[in-house]
């Protein structure tokens, strides 16, 4: 039951991210196998197209999911209707056309022939990792955030504004902003690497942060029931948090690419103060849930919630502070460490809080009161626990390949070579690619449990156990 | 005493220090941008080093490669291919004009780009 | 108004350990020795800012030793730098 | 974290007020503390992030200079101790200034409030003055922040206190402007706290920073 029916709107876009997270993973499958079976689907899928379908079907459906975020919280925080609902359903096939045109584009022609057909030469912006789209899609990307920022802008301006959707506000307009930097490409690769990190780095560890402390505000505040007030101060001091330590932290990415020494004083020093965000993102949560006011039947969104804190810490902070250190990268960097911290980071972070919005939204914007079934949140948990196990898994996996092949290709006396490294930590890939599959069971779980329990009864809460008003 | 804890504080602390880190940042970038003529060798950036970063562009090499570093981890660093191929070209050029278009069975291969004679000279 | 207020104490007391500080500087002494004293009279003008400008003495508590605590983090890292240094 | 997580949640503290002492009475009263540092709580938790940076920042100094010592120790020895001096006891009596304007409101004497934090402005705009002379200087001489390792910790340390000096110095302005629209008393006056915690800090960042870059 939505509060306001322009919610609505977020559905078709939750349904997409879900549906495309289905395609990044089976690329995940298919470029796990290649790192064991070389020739796996060569010459029709290549590793580096593979790869590309992969990472950017990743940064599509996140950015579905949290525009799907915005249409759904934004009204309910504006206290008002959608300011256009037609035209954020006409971006969202437009931005779904363009996506799929993109991927078809990747997996049918090879990627030169695209970079011609697309006119790369007239304003060159293809080939750069994440921003492999043809200049083209990368101007459809700005119309669609354009219109969405409108839309949601408005909304916001007419409305009741709080923190939580001035935050996410913020945090989408900084990265809409910041995605423009994908359209410079400068001839000095140094430059081109410098500014490639502004999309980057300050999206993943700036205002992405902003849009995912936004979100798990709101979901926290509609779980608990704890005063608003609370939730957006600790909202203000954990995204400041993000921002300070961030912003500079990028200079983790200035060591070896020909910007001066001193970025590996500044990125270190920041970049070890990174994960406090994430930590205090963890404590927060925590901390609400034990201070709530009331039991929500929505268990499996509680778990999300609590979930993206705990593995968004893990991840992005730890995983990233063990190897963000200048004399540690200087080693590690480049390596399947790095892969290991990249795939627990997104994870974590930024699929989980998708994930989180949805669980939590979805029944509602399918009809029911708050919450699924019973039976249906049993097997979404599940869901839950299988992906973020296999998840851990794939983790230490490629952290166990990582050193490995840090230590045989970079740190013994005697170095080897690359591939005959590879071919020496095989099994760790292995057994990378086994707990894909488990992670792969999972997500169909979670696809299943949409499907089971539609026709029995809401799951309903326990009331909370009288407490005296001390301790309340 | 109770406790004092205002949401406008926190909200004074988030904007005015993002602000002040944004600064802090775009003065090191500022300063980054001014010493890197001296460091980056740019006097050796020819029409033939630009082309050979477009052919790496559009040929999606970091999808296997890294460059510095950056880029996928399934194939070797092109940072120092030079040396590592003895610091010839010519052995660089036969190498990728040299990959079988149907791969090598049960191994990890490098597509056959086609690439020109000219593209080849540049990258 | 006639007594000397603490935090004015305090603060000649500052002034007077900054130009002893500038003094051992001036003398162009140096040595391990002399590097963890004036570390150490660094942590102890820290310590009076935190406690008398700052007014951590009237909170107990955690808080009462936030500074204190921080002193020693950076202090004893220092120290311990200095020290392998002079090895 | 016990009072982090008890300040999280908003949780009524049920302890009162203590009487805060007349203007110039002697110390020495027993009195009943607080829990609570004073001023907001939200600028005490980034007072602690901006330490937590600048205490890493002080051990890479430390242990960097125990990589290259012959460095550090020649290129310490190019910098303005004297001016070093002069900016040391621009801050720490400004610091005192400020402590003097909070005991002034606390007395609900906001002109003599004000009149206090003109003076640590006053004397912040010192330490900019003299630090942007050490700096000129130094820049003349074509010192860069690439130009050895004692001058990149040299210039990032000072650099980045000094934007914190700055930041300290909107704070207090900011403060004295509402001071002087008479919005704190003695009842009210939690804003004056929080500037005055905010440059304490900067202070004592300085006080450790000025021994260690200059004379250790």
């Amino acid at each position: 039951m939505l509060q306001y029916k322009s919610q609505a709107v977020a559905k078709p876009y939750f349904i997409a991210a879900i549906a495309l997270f289905i395609g990044q993973i089976l690329f995940g499958l298919i470029l796990g196998l290649q790192y064991v079976m070389g020739d796996f689907l060569f010459p029709e899928i290549p590793f580096n197209v593979a790869r590309m379908v992969h990472t950017n079907l990743l940064i599509v459906w996140l950015l579905f999911g949290f525009m799907g975020a915005a249409y759904y919280l934004v009204p309910e925080e504006a206290e008002t209707e959608l300011h256009s609902p037609g035209l954020a359903i006409l971006m969202f096939w437009i931005f779904l056309i363009a996506g799929a045109l993109t991927v078809l584009g990747y997996l049918l022609v090879p990627y030169a022939r695209l970079a011609e057909l697309t006119g790369n030469h007239l304003w060159p912006t293809m080939g750069r990792e994440f921003l492999e789209q043809p200049t083209i899609t990368k101007v459809g990307i700005v119309v669609v955030a354009l219109a969405f920022l409108y839309n949601v802008g408005m909304t916001i301006l007419k409305g009741r504004k709080t923190v939580v959707s001035l935050v996410l506000l913020i945090g989408l307009v900084g990265l809409a902003v910041l995605f423009l930097f994908a359209f410079y490409n400068p001839e000095n690769l140094v430059k081109d690497k410098f500014y490639w990190w502004w999309v980057v780095h300050l999206w993943v560890e700036g205002v992405w942060e902003l849009i995912m402390g936004a979100i798990l505000a709101f979901v926290l505040i509609k779980l608990t029931g704890v005063d608003r007030e609370v939730i957006e101060k600790w909202l203000y001091v954990i995204i400041a948090m993000a921002l300070i330590t961030g912003i500079i932290g990028t200079g983790h990415h200035y060591f070896w690419i020909g910007t001066p020494e001193y970025w590996q004083w500044w990125g270190s020093i920041f970049s070890a103060l990174e994960p406090l965000p994430f930590f205090m993102m963890t404590v927060f949560a925590f901390n609400m849930v034990n201070r709530r006011r009331r039991n929500h039947p929505n268990k499996a969104a509680m778990l999300w919630a609590l979930g993206t804190g705990v593995m968004a810490f893990l991840g992005a902070g730890v995983w990233g502070f063990l190897h963000t250190l200048a004399p540690v990268n200087y080693y590690t960097h480049g390596s399947q460490i790095t892969a290991a911290h990249g795939h627990m980071a997104f994870y974590g972070a930024y699929v989980m809080i998708v994930l989180t919005i949805i669980s939590y939204a979805m029944p509602m914007l399918r009809g029911r009161e708050a919450a699924n079934s019973n039976r249906s949140q049993v097997v979404e948990m599940w869901s839950f626990w299988l992906m973020t196990v296999s998840m851990v898994f794939i983790t230490l996996f490629l952290t166990g390949a990582g050193i490995l092949q840090v230590w045989l290709q970079r740190y013994s006396d005697d170095p080897q070579p690359f591939m005959v490294v590879q071919e020496k930590i095989e099994l760790f890939y292995w057994m990378r690619e086994v707990a894909g599959v488990i992670f792969l069971i999972g997500l169909v779980l979670y696809v299943i449990s949409f499907f089971v329990g539609q026709r029995q009864p809401e799951a309903s809460a326990k009331p909370l156990p009288a407490v005296s008003p001390a301790e309340a | 005493m109770s406790q004092v804890f205002t949401k406008a504080m926190a909200r004074n602390i988030f904007y005015g220090g993002s602000v002040f880190f944004i600064l802090l940042f775009l003065a090191l970038t500022f300063d980054t941008i001014k010493v890197l003529p001296e460091r980056d060798n740019r006097a050796n950036l020819t029409e033939k080093v630009a082309h050979g970063k477009a052919v790496w562009e559009e040929n999606n090499c970091l999808g296997c490669h890294t460059l510095l570093g950056e880029g996928a981890y399934y194939a070797p660093e092109l940072g120092n291919v030079y040396k590592r191929f003895g610091e010839s070209k010519e052995a660089i050029k036969a190498f990728i004009a040299s990959r079988p278009v149907e791969g090598i069975p049960g191994r990890r291969s490098m597509p056959q780009f086609n690439l020109s004679e000219e593209d080849g000279r540049a990258g | 108004m006639t007594a000397i207020r603490p935090e004015t104490l305090v603060w000649l007391l500052l002034v007077a350990l900054t130009l002893l500080t500038w003094g051992v500087g001036q003398e162009g002494l140096n040595g391990p020795a002399v590097s963890l004293g004036l570390l150490g009279v660094a942590l102890f003008k820290g310590h009076l800012v935190g406690d008398w400008f700052m007014g951590l003495r009237r909170v107990r508590g955690p808080w009462r030793w936030v500074i204190a605590l921080w002193l020693l983090l950076p202090g004893g890292l220092i120290a311990l730098a200095f020290l392998l240094a002079a090895r | 974290m016990h009072a982090v997580a008890e300040a999280m949640t908003g949780r009524p503290d049920s302890f009162p007020l203590p009487e805060r002492r007349a203007q110039g009475s002697a110390a020495g009263a027993a009195q009943e503390r607080v829990a609570w540092p004073p001023g907001d709580l939200a600028i005490w938790i980034f007072i602690l992030a901006e330490l937590a940076v600048f205490a890493i920042f002080f051990a890479a100094y430390a242990f960097a200079r125990m990589g290259e010592l012959e460095l550090f120790v020649t290129y310490q020895q190019t910098l303005d101790t004297n001016l070093a001096l002069i900016n040391t006891l621009a801050l720490i009596t400004s610091s005192y200034f400020v402590v003097r304007a909070v005991g002034r409101i606390r007395a609900d004497d906001a002109g003599g409030c004000i009149r206090w934090l003109a003076g640590a402005l006053l004397l912040g705009g010192v330490f900019l003055g003299v630090k942007s002379l050490e700096y000129a200087h130094l820049f003349g001489e074509g010192v860069s922040l690439s130009t050895n390792t004692f001058y990149t910790f040299y210039l990032s340390l000072t650099f980045f206190h000094f934007m914190h000096v700055v930041m300290g110095m909107v704070i207090l302005a900011a403060v004295a402007v509402k001071a002087a629209q008479g919005h704190y008393s003695r009842e009210v006056h939690t804003g004056v706290e929080t500037g005055a915690s905010y440059w304490h800090m900067v202070d004592l960042v300085w006080l450790i920073l000025f021994p260690l870059v200059y004379v250790m």
